[in-house]
């Protein structure tokens, strides 16, 4: 049997992939939707994995939880990329830095 | 006894009046000027009654209003008066009076609105000096800031934003700190009463830092040298009445402020930073003399000059604590002194900013280059001028020597030294005075390009006014040291007492 | 029956939200009707939510009397904010309905936030609201600075969910379970080994740092300014008020009862988010030009009031903190109500110096920005002053002698900016045209003077906060 | 008798309230308010005296009014009546009441008549506050008051630049001299708890044992008192190194230098200090530094004044040099001798200036005695009227000069004080060279008048001229006797035992003494000079050259001119400026305060480039944090 600690440090892994997905693309915003997207996808895999541990449903429904915001919340995010790409003609991330200071 | 709320009058009846004239800006000029004159002769009526109704043989608070405020917090609607309040309360509504009746004869876009201002601050200075919690006391001196900085700041000078921000800035660091150290005392007391906090045993450390957080917001309130770069430049840009307020009552609050914190509660750090506290009074005194002589700009001048003698109001406070062990007589003499300096001050700056107020409306400068021959054209100005510009340099049978001369009694009480180093603004004093008298109010002019003319009836009784009341503080100002006496008295002898 | 009374204030709202899509499509060019409806909605649904039924019955969610006042001051708030944004958005000619409905979806969503007794409702209230805000803050969709916010408010807001959720996963692997009451009896019951003990702790950091996202502190505090600036100043008044207050409750419910017995850890970290904040606050914003930029930084260094007096761990603490949070929600309110009313040169408020002279042409205006200016400041004797006088008052009941002369000392800085806009109402004179585009100021006027009213009779605010955390804790600390 | 003196003391002051109301209305009400007012004074002060002493009175001293009355102290102002303050008062109010009738004429052209009268009844009136002062605290009021009135007179002209410099800094050392006696005032009010005469005399010598430490080194309380209190009497009374106010002050209306600064107000220091000779009776060593001050100030500025040709400055010159000799007398405890010169000098100093005056208004101001000549054909009476008072002043033998000055020079001699004795001799010889130079010069020689029908001037000059002379010349043989005796002021002045010892076998009688003085040194000094400038000044027979070294030593009079006129002011305004400029403004303002809010823009400015507006920046700083956080706490716990 796997112990339950390679599970954990996977995800965590995942984790850490995504997020230095999301600061280190400095190219397309496509790029960093696909990394949040792996960021929930490795808690998902945190809540199965502790959750088959534990011997409790409630990780894994948490799972169908997540699964379904994430889903809306990739809709809404491709939509304002859509209006992002009306209005600046570009969908790269070194362009978005019209406001600062 | 006196069951009639009459500090709360004194603080509530110019703020709302204020408040309506600063909202309705539609307000004729006259309407507003004649409703500014009425309340503040109301203001004055009603200290002169308050002034009446003081007990001077009691030493303990009078008229004490105290209702729960934020219960939560044990901070209380605490009001009262002592000696020292009354003297200060009756200044202020006499030099506000005096305002309004000046304000008349000057123009400015939105009148009722600055005439609302000033009736705000009235009121807020009433607080100040009667608020005996100390929230209370701290709102009241902050709020003070608001109406000032919007009075420089909308109707000052050329250099008027600047200034401003400077002044507000800087005084709110004071305070600031000072709140820390009233917020430290409150929890060890468990009340925000002023009072209360007398009673505390602090450590030496804690007093110390208490002490600091103390002197920093009330020596630049006063102000004390090196914290004193804000007065002048305010003055400069703030319209005549602003100057006026600025230099007869507001400065008073950091005198006020030291007398009723410093003394009673941080005795022991005090006695030990008294030498050092002294210098700084001393250098007040003599360097700050010095930097007035240079200045060319009249407003400037009697600026310094205000910081100065409000030298003279610490070295008076500051002697207490170097006389506490060895000679209380001299340290109530210094006390004294330090009060009636602040009273005598009051009047006399008050009249000089006026007296600069209406040479500027004439020749339309403050240099002392762009003004000269003054006599010539307006005799009688000129003789109340060098009357003021006499009693400022602490001329006898004016009110500006009492203080001087109790003050430096104390001092000799202590070190010779000192007392000799403070008398050297006798001759300092005199000599950036006469300086400016001998430039703008002497000197040949023909041609009166300046277009001077004899001051109007209103101004006339205005200076007339500060000139019989510096001179009944200066002839038998016993009435004023029966006021505070007890109060003065009673508080070095419970400073004292605390000690051993 | 019961079921209908126990979550009245949501269902009216969820219904209505409903309700009120459908009318649009039939009352497009009489949308008054449907803002009339709108206000109605709220005004129900406060009502119900006052009188609203207190129940245990439901592990996961809460019904009680605290919470029911705050919820009354949420739709209370966003009444408020609605009937500036009706306005705001009528004069910019992008008046939709749409906007309402996702405000209240978002408003919802800080109910359920508030609600949440689970760490799941928590996570499905947070995303509920973020998903609201990412559209409300796109809504401008002509504009790139209003879409290019969104999607930096989207990608960090995503981030920090992940966040949160990762950290939800490390306590409920910990812990054995989601619900709070039952966290809180592991984490304080049980001795625990290390293992345990760093997983539970990593948790708390985790969520910590996705609350302190959605507050707005710093070091998590990058996206505030930006999206303040790129959004609709109404999307803004919104962005810095409700959220704020249903975050602040998560941090109250979750800080203060599971995870009590943490505190000693993560105390230091709230006292150091919230001393950075302000000094960031501060410091930022000393030499902004844009006013939404410069509110923003005045909230950062606000909020991180808040989360200092969440950090000192003490009734005084608690109280401040939630005394400070209404203060603070008011005060937004105010300045940033005022800014939807003004226009320069018939656009939106941008730069401070569009405000100039204002004191000469609109002098009524003058005063309520003075003295919503000055209660940021904490002048008194504005409500600012008080509140910053009771977390001040906290910080050295519990002898944080240091911080608080920190924290004065940067209250001094941040006067400087706030002075700044005072200055130039009152002391510049005018160049262009500027205009206010409403007659009607009413809960403007209120909105603002309260501010005045409050710092002078400042006990009904005190009392109504030592009240409401005395039904929260029957515990002292 | 206190409401006598009370009006005695009020009438003047009563004067300038009701010339200050009525304003420029009318001269002639002017003049008789002005006149009328100082008139009533000194008829009162006159009927006081002989009410003294006819009734043999005892000094009364008593407060009329409260100045201030608390628990620990209290202080007043009040009368103190006895010989001393009376004799001074009627000398005060006469040579006044003389100088307004003088000047009713004098200043008949000017436009500001009014405020002229105004002025100098309020001179008058503050000199009787000093006079009849029965406190410390009174005394120094009146005292500045005077200043006050010396101030306004000098800048009279209030456009003339001179002027105006001029009483600034007359103001303005005197002032020096002030700090001097408010320091001895504090320290006598801290130390005794009073500054009342009577009280502080009772107390004196409980305190003269009590020491004060300045620095490490303690001194006599007693003597420092003294010596502060001193140092106001240099200022006032013009002893080096507190003297060159007074021959600048000379800007004034001439009436008023004979008033003020020859004949009342340059006194008031030797009147306090005899006032208070209780105190330095016993301070004998600040007496002996009084009695330098006053022989080095008698013969070195003596000396200045040959150098002079302003006929205003030499006089000027020669006031100092005889109050040199008063404060000399007092130096040497012989308080009632000073008195006696003080009393003769105000008359014949005051009769000489009023007699300047003359020649200054018949020449058109012209002042320069080398520009006057010949006048004494055209103004006989102020001819002889300013021979009495040279005579007086040079100390011809049975003028009133002779008495008060020989029987000083005298007693110094007889005590032994050598040096002193020494330098007042010498000062014999230069009073008389200097009086006979403006003497012959003005009144012998070329006529320089234009116009040649040119008459003596008004009767409102001639008579107070008239009426000088008198005093001038008699008074001294007519009290001499009486004074050094020590009945005219008995117990008012201390140390009679120092004069009378010296009167009972020294000067015997008036007589005695004038016969003696033939046969002393101090007349052949006088013939000598006498002689010598007759054939000098007069006949011109001579010629001397003075060293250039010398002389440009005395034109410059000793360095002082220079460091009143260039080196202080130079040096007080590039002293200030520098603080202003360098202190003030570039370190305190610029540098501390300035500087902090420019460091917090600056520092605002470079971290807001932190705010990059890049997502991945934003997304690591939030990760980092992150990381930090957790790294922290798995160190820390």
């Amino acid at each position: 049997m796997i112990p339950i600690s390679y599970y954990l440090i996977l995800s965590t892994i995942i984790f850490a992939i995504s997020i230095a997905g999301i600061f280190l693309n400095r190219k397309n915003i496509l790029v960093l939707l696909m990394s949040l997207e792996l960021m929930f996808l490795s808690v998902n895999f945190n809540l199965i994995t502790l959750g088959n541990y534990l011997g409790d449903l409630t990780g894994q429904v948490f799972v169908f939880f997540v699964l379904t915001v994430v889903a809306a919340e990739s809709a809404i995010g491709l939509a304002l990329l859509i209006v992002l790409f009306r209005n600046k003609k570009t969908i790269d991330v070194d362009d978005l830095s019209e406001l600062k200071g | 006894m006196f069951n009639f709320p009459i500090l709360s009058l004194l603080i509530w009846i110019p703020i709302l009046v204020g408040l309506f004239l600063v909202i309705s800006n539609n307000l004729s000029n006259k309407l507003s000027e004649y409703l500014t004159l009425i309340i503040t002769f109301l203001v004055l009526l009603l200290s002169l009654s308050l002034t009446n109704n003081y007990d001077q043989s009691l030493s303990q608070l009078q008229f004490i209003e105290r209702i729960e405020w934020i219960n939560g917090l044990n901070i209380f609607y605490y009001l009262a008066a002592d000696g020292i309040s009354v003297s200060l309360i009756l200044l202020t509504a006499f030099i506000n009076f005096l305002i309004a009746i000046y304000a008349s004869s000057e123009t400015y876009k939105n009148k009722s609105a600055y005439l609302g201002y000033f009736l705000i601050l009235e009121g807020l200075l009433m607080g100040t000096f009667t608020a005996f919690d100390s929230i209370l006391f701290y709102i009241f001196f902050e709020s003070l800031l608001i109406p000032l900085f919007l009075i420089i700041g909308i109707w000052g000078g050329k250099n008027r934003k600047y200034a401003t921000i400077k002044f507000f800035l800087y005084t709110l660091f004071g305070s600031v700190l000072m709140l820390i150290a009233i917020i430290y005392l409150s929890t060890l007391a468990g009340s925000f009463a002023i009072r209360d906090f007398y009673l505390l045993n602090l450590s030496f450390e804690e007093e110390l830092f208490i002490l600091l957080a103390f002197l920093i917001g009330f020596g630049i309130k006063i102000p004390m040298w090196p914290v004193h770069t804000w007065l002048p430049d305010a003055h400069v840009e703030a319209p005549t009445s602003g100057s006026v307020i600025l230099a007869s009552v507001l400065l008073k609050v950091g005198g006020y402020g030291m007398i009723r914190f410093m003394l009673p509660i941080t005795t022991e750090a005090g006695i030990f930073l008294s030498e050092y506290m002294i210098y700084l009074s001393l250098i007040a005194i003599i360097y700050i003399s010095f930097v007035a002589y240079a200045q060319t700009d009249m407003k400037k001048l009697i600026a310094y000059s205000s910081v100065a003698h409000m030298g003279f109001v610490t070295l008076g406070i500051f002697l207490v604590f170097h006389l506490l062990g060895n000679n209380l007589n001299a340290a109530v003499i210094g006390l004294e002194g330090a009060i009636i300096q602040m009273i005598s001050h009051g009047l006399i700056s008050a009249a000089l900013f006026f007296c600069i107020g209406i040479i500027y409306k004439h020749s339309k400068s403050r240099l002392l280059k762009d003004n000269y021959g003054v006599v010539t054209f307006m005799p009688l100005f000129s003789f109340l001028m060098l009357f003021f510009l006499m009693a400022n340099s602490g001329l006898p049978g004016t009110s500006g020597f009492v203080g001087e001369f109790l003050v430096i009694t104390s001092a000799l009480g202590s070190n010779i030294i000192i007392g000799f180093l403070a008398a050297i603004s006798l001759l300092l004093s005199a000599s950036y005075s006469l300086k400016l008298g001998k430039n703008v109010l002497f000197g040949e002019n023909t041609q009166n390009i300046q277009g001077y003319k004899e001051c109007t009836i209103n101004e006339k009784f205005v200076l007339g006014v500060l000139v019989i009341f510096i001179l009944y503080l200066g002839l038998t100002p016993d009435y004023l040291f029966k006021i505070i006496d007890h109060t003065t008295i009673n508080l070095i002898d419970s400073i004292n007492l605390g000690r051993t | 029956m019961i079921f209908n009374l126990l979550f009245i204030p949501e269902i009216i709202l969820s219904i209505g939200v409903m309700i009120i899509i459908v009318i649009d499509l039939f009352l497009q060019s009489h949308k008054g009707i449907t803002f009339k409806f709108i206000q109605l909605l709220l005004l129900l649904s406060g009502y119900y939510s006052i009188n609203g039924q207190v129940s245990s019955i439901y592990q996961s969610y809460e019904l009680s009397e605290f919470l029911n006042v705050i919820k009354f001051i949420l739709l209370f708030g966003s009444f408020i904010i609605f009937h500036y944004t009706y306005k705001h958005l009528k004069y910019l000619n992008n008046l939709k309905i749409e906007y309402f409905t996702i405000s209240i979806l978002g408003l919802i969503g800080t109910m359920i936030m508030i609600s949440a007794n689970s760490m799941l409702m928590l996570y499905l209230g947070i995303e509920l609201l973020s998903l609201s805000l990412y559209a409300l803050i796109g809504f401008n969709k002509n504009s790139s600075l209003s879409s290019e916010a969104a999607i930096k408010y989207y990608v960090l807001g995503a981030m920090s969910s992940g966040i949160l959720l990762f950290g939800i996963s490390l306590i409920y692997g910990f812990t054995g379970s989601i619900i709070y009451s039952d966290i809180a009896e592991v984490i304080n019951a049980t001795e625990m080994n290390s293992v345990e003990y760093f997983g539970i702790i990593f948790g708390i950091v985790f969520i910590t740092a996705s609350l302190c996202f959605k507050f707005g502190a710093a070091p998590f505090h990058m996206w505030v300014p930006d999206i303040y600036q790129g959004s609709l100043v109404s999307t803004t008044t919104l962005l810095s008020t409700l959220p704020k207050i249903a975050v602040f409750i998560v941090f109250l419910k979750l800080y203060y009862i599971p995870f009590i017995s943490m505190k000693s850890m993560w105390s230091d970290i709230l006292l150091f988010v919230g001393m950075l904040s302000i000094v960031i606050g501060s410091i930022f914003a000393l030499t902004q030009t844009n006013i939404k930029r410069l509110l923003a930084y005045s909230a950062i260094s606000n909020i991180g009031f808040i989360i200092l007096a969440l950090g000192i761990v003490s009734n005084e603490g608690i109280q401040a903190s939630l005394y400070y949070t209404i203060v603070y929600s008011l005060t937004a309110l105010a300045s940033f109500g005022i800014i939807t009313h003004i226009t320069c040169n018939s656009h939106g408020i941008e730069k401070i110096s569009d405000l100039s002279g204002l004191s000469q042409t609109h002098p009524y205006y003058a005063i309520l920005i003075l003295i919503t200016m000055l209660s940021s400041a904490g002048i008194p004797p504005m409500i600012g002053f008080h509140a910053k006088l009771i977390v001040i008052t906290a910080l050295i009941d519990s002898s944080y002698i240091i911080l608080s002369v920190i924290v004065v000392i940067m209250t001094v800085i941040s006067a400087y900016y706030y002075l700044k806009i005072i200055k130039t109402i009152y002391f510049d004179s005018r160049e262009d045209l500027i205009s206010v585009y409403s007659n009607d100021s009413l809960i403007l006027s209120l909105n603002s003077i309260s501010l005045l009213i409050l710092g002078i009779f400042p006990y009904y605010l005190f009392d109504l906060s030592s009240y409401l955390i005395g039904l929260l804790f029957a515990i002292s600390f | 008798m206190i409401y006598l003196a009370l009006i005695l003391l009020l009438a003047p002051l009563v004067g300038t309230l009701l010339l200050l109301y009525t304003q420029n209305n009318s001269k002639r009400l002017s003049i008789f308010i002005s006149n009328s007012s100082i008139l009533i004074s000194f008829f009162v002060s006159i009927y006081l005296l002989f009410l003294y002493f006819s009734c043999n009175y005892l000094p009364v001293s008593q407060d009329v009014l409260v100045f201030a009355d608390t628990k620990l102290y209290s202080l007043s102002f009040g009368l103190y009546i006895d010989s001393l303050s009376l004799v001074m008062s009627t000398v005060v109010t006469s040579v006044s009441f003389l100088v307004h009738y003088y000047s009713i004429s004098y200043m008949k052209d000017e436009s500001s008549f009014n405020r002229f009268f105004i002025y100098t009844n309020f001179f008058t009136f503050s000199m009787l506050l000093i006079v009849l002062s029965n406190n410390f605290f009174q005394l120094f009021i009146g005292w500045e008051l005077v200043g006050l009135s010396s101030y306004l007179l000098i800048g009279f002209w209030t456009s003339k630049e001179s002027a105006i410099k001029a009483n600034y800094k007359a103001f303005l050392v005197n002032r020096v001299g002030d700090i001097g006696l408010l320091l001895g005032l504090c320290l006598v009010f801290v130390t005794y708890g009073t500054t009342n005469y009577t009280e502080v005399f009772n107390l004196k010598d409980t305190i003269n044992n009590s020491e004060l430490d300045i620095f490490g080194t303690s001194f006599n309380l007693l003597s420092s008192i003294c010596l502060l209190l001193f140092v106001g009497a240099m200022a006032k009374s013009a002893q080096v190194p507190l003297h060159f106010w007074l021959p600048d002050s000379m800007e004034g209306p001439t009436p008023i230098s004979a008033l003020i600064h020859a004949a009342t107000m340059v006194t008031a220091g030797i009147y306090m200090v005899a006032r208070l000779s209780p105190l330095y009776v016993l301070a004998e060593d600040v007496s002996i530094f009084i009695l330098y001050v006053g022989s080095v100030t008698a013969f070195f500025l003596g000396l200045v004044s040959l150098v002079q040709n302003d006929i205003k400055r030499i006089i000027a010159y020669s006031t100092i040099s005889q109050l040199g000799y008063m404060t000399a007398a007092l130096g040497a405890s012989l308080y009632s001798l000073a008195i006696f010169h003080l009393i003769t000098h105000a008359f014949f100093k005051a009769l000489l200036f009023l007699c300047a005056g003359s020649i200054i208004i018949k020449c058109h101001h012209e002042q320069d005695i080398r520009k006057i000549g010949g006048l004494r054909k055209f103004m006989p009476i102020t001819y002889l009227a300013f021979l009495y008072a040279s005579l007086s002043l040079i100390g011809f033998p049975l003028t009133s000069g002779f008495y008060s000055k020989e029987v000083i020079i005298d007693a110094i001699g007889y005590y032994n004080h050598t040096i002193p004795y020494t330098m007042l001799l010498a000062g014999i010889f230069i009073t008389t060279l200097y009086t006979s130079k403006i003497f012959f010069k003005v009144f012998f020689g070329e006529c320089t008048l234009h116009d040649r029908n040119e008459k003596e001037n008004d009767k409102e000059m001639l008579v107070p001229l008239f009426i000088l002379t008198a005093p001038s010349v008699f008074l001294g043989l007519f009290i001499f006797d009486s004074l050094l005796s020590g009945t005219l002021f008995g117990a008012s002045l201390m140390s009679n035992t120092v004069v009378l010892d010296f009167y009972n076998n020294y000067v015997i009688n008036s007589l005695y003494f004038f016969l003696h003085s033939f046969m002393t040194i101090n007349f052949f000094i006088l013939l000598i000079a006498l002689i010598f400038s007759y054939y000098y000044y007069y006949k011109k027979s001579f010629n001397i050259s003075i060293p250039n070294i010398l002389s440009t030593i005395l034109k410059n009079e000793y360095g002082f001119n220079n460091l009143s006129t260039k080196f202080i002011p130079k040096f007080q305004n590039l002293l200030t400026k520098y603080l202003w400029k360098n202190i003030d403004i570039l370190t305190i303002d610029n540098g501390i305060i300035n500087n902090t809010s420019l460091m917090f823009d600056k520092i605002s400015n470079t971290v807001r480039k932190f705010q990059t507006g890049y997502i991945y920046h934003y997304s690591l700083t939030i990760i980092s944090a992150l990381i930090l956080a957790l790294l922290i706490i798995r160190i820390r716990y």
